[in-house]
């Protein structure tokens, strides 16, 4: 109180006013995406209160809490206390966002099943690059099902437990069929009359073209990862 | 950040702030006023909206509406509405048709061996239809003057770190995927639509086609066109288009002189002779198949 | 992480480490613009420490402040205080406008929940447009649930947490009115047995027949709007 620097116009002291003051600047600090500067701040407090004041009795406020008040260039910003980064940083790589391109792989992979890479191909019209798979084998929702019995036993993919978790399935049933992607708009009206969605064959059932996939299958082809990295 | 400038002091909105405010096309003009009967669909989402605002015209709680004279205003707007030749979507006529019947079953009394529902169990369903209706609109009028994430409270500007708890390293909702394996299959199925043949007579096919037939024309011999297409069509699919070429075709080779073309009347057969030219001069043209 | 002093189940009441578990919650919350979840809390508490307790004790600590703890679901997130919105709000800021329609089948589904869209029809008397399902998926607040065990197995929408973060509930309990229109019979499907509509002739005939009108006979009548026609 004592080195208060006194505006024109005098300055409110009043308690009840400045709490209101400090609410508004934390809410203003709190929600703004950059740094906030000192006027912006001012303007927009009653008139007649000390923003420096008001800051400074917010940041001894947050002082001791697990997030401070801290001034960054010239501004104010709201920041997880120094010490606590522990908790913050932590170990977790990024989440990405799945590309267009892995999306449409895997959804062709959840209602195709079993599928080879040469019908996704077809399907999607385009060559899959290789790492369009790897990137959901290594998100765990696609996994080598079997080997399908025609020349060349071509390796079928089918989807994981955790893609049904992740994206809050069941069972694969619980795909919606043709009828409902209509109706959620999802598909348009207009598509030709023997345009079908299929039924996923469920995660266990072989198909009847289909012999289960080996450990000596995954060898041969050279798609074991190095290091051994399969989990069952 | 907010940036400077803002001049939002004024439109904070309260919670009763009015719905259409908050629609997109709010403000939109319902299709009835209560005083003139006029007659307009546009504004209405289907024969449950409608009989919903005439309900309220009753000013009376739902649950104790008379159904019949809903119905009776229900049936004479459909009325109205027909005289005036405004075209109706089929279910406010199947919603008409049922009113019709749920007043028959209202006037008339219950039969002894009627198995059907009353009159007055139809009357408290379809008040139950409305009354719940009513409260859906009431629901999302009070939804959407909460306390809005990004209009009214707002999140941290600043986040520092998004915390997961999904082991995987990729996120994607079933949103996501649907969508994409949606557009996926019909840009594919577009792509691969493929139009029905159509049997359609081009104008070079009619011009060939007319041309023989002329030669074996006897002179001064008016045949009409509809006729001698007769001969030809057995398809009936095949006739309009086949009239169609064949009237153009007519028209070039009128205007080279090999064909003469007469009608007595608008509407009336049109007749087709040899012309002054056609004898011999077949060098050019006619003939390149 | 060191706390083999506390028995199994016990709970930490020491001051300091209560101090040092909130401050840990409130920069994990902080740091985050979406709800964190309790359980994330939780894990990266010191051992023994009660999370519903630390967080309940925040949230009334930052009750009168200008930023608020608020939950949403299993998770909880710092938001702006509502009284505010008029100094934070500006002219760029701009919620997603829906239409009337949307914002219809939005509230059936919140209130309805898991509801088919046939449900969704038969309680509006119209057809659902393309797009309008889309429209509310794409923003995030609607989702598909699940199948309806019931033949044809029609997929059921429900809302979302980003739902609740959006119109601040913390939990779907928290619709406005839900309970009126629970005990009303409103969100049955079923007619209520008091909904008993007068009759204006005056006819003192009772209906012998005190079933309530089933889905089944609401279909005979015609009262169900084609929707669901089409569900082979």
């Amino acid at each position: 109180m004592a080195d208060e620097d006194v505006p024109e116009g005098g300055t409110i002291v009043d308690p009840r006013r400045l709490h209101e003051a400090a609410r508004i600047a934390e809410a203003l600090v709190f929600a703004s995406a950059g740094p906030v500067s000192q006027n912006y701040i001012a303007e927009r407090l009653p008139r007649g209160v000390d923003v420096l004041h008001v800051l400074r009795e917010l940041k001894g406020l947050y002082a001791g809490r697990g997030v401070n008040l801290v001034q960054v260039d010239d501004g104010w910003a709201f920041r997880t206390a120094p010490d606590l980064s522990f908790v913050i940083r932590t170990d977790e790589t990024e989440v990405r966002k799945l590309s267009r391109a892995a999306l449409e792989v895997l959804s062709i992979i959840a209602y195709h099943q079993p599928v080879t890479r040469a019908e996704i191909e077809e399907i999607r019209g385009v060559q899959t690059s290789k790492g369009t798979l790897d990137v959901l084998m290594e998100a765990g929702w696609v996994r080598f099902r079997g080997r399908r019995r025609t020349p060349g036993r071509p390796v079928t993919f089918g989807t994981t437990r955790d893609f049904l978790d992740h994206f809050g399935l069941e069972e694969l049933r619980d795909l919606p069929g043709l009828e409902e992607l209509k109706g959620a708009g999802l598909l348009s009206g207009r598509i030709p009359s023997n345009f079908q969605v299929p039924l996923p064959l469920g995660e266990d059932e072989l198909a009847e073209d289909e012999d289960p996939i080996t450990q000596l299958d995954l060898e041969e082809l050279g798609l074991l990862t190095p290091g051994g990295k399969e989990d069952e | 950040m907010p940036g400077p400038g803002s001049k939002s002091q004024k439109n904070g909105r309260g919670a009763d702030a009015p719905m259409e405010d908050l629609w997109q096309e709010g403000g939109e003009e319902r299709g009835l006023s209560e005083e003139s009967l006029v007659v307009d669909l546009a504004g209405f989402e289907g024969p449950l909206d409608l009989l919903l605002h005439l309900a309220r015209t009753q000013k009376v709680d739902l649950t104790r509406i008379s159904v019949l004279a809903l119905a009776e205003q229900y049936l004479a707007f459909i009325d109205k509405a027909r005289k005036i030749r405004i075209e109706l979507a089929a279910d406010y006529l199947v919603m008409a048709a049922w009113l019709a019947y749920l007043k028959s079953r209202l006037l008339i009394p219950k039969q002894a061996k009627d198995d059907g529902p009353t009159g007055e169990e139809m009357a408290a369903s379809l008040a139950f239809r409305l009354k719940r209706l009513e409260a859906m609109r009431d629901a999302a009028t009070r939804l959407v003057n909460r306390n809005r994430l990004g209009r009214d409270v707002f999140a941290r500007g600043m986040p520092e770190h998004i915390p997961t708890e999904r082991r995987s390293a990729f996120e994607a909702s079933l949103y996501d995927l649907l969508n994409a394996y949606a557009s996926l299959r019909q840009r594919h199925a577009i792509t691969q639509v493929t139009i029905e043949k159509r049997n359609v007579w081009s104008l070079s096919d009619a011009r060939e086609i007319l041309s023989l037939l002329v030669g074996g024309f006897a002179d001064d011999d008016w045949t009409a066109l509809d006729h001698f297409m007769l001969r030809y069509l057995t398809d009936p699919a095949e006739r309009t288009t086949a009239i169609a070429s064949a009237f153009a075709a007519t028209l070039e080779l009128v205007r080279e002189g090999r064909l003469e073309l007469r009608q007595d009347g608008v509407f009336q057969p049109i007749y087709l002779r040899r012309g002054p030219k056609t004898e011999g001069d077949d060098e050019e043209g006619t003939k390149n198949g």
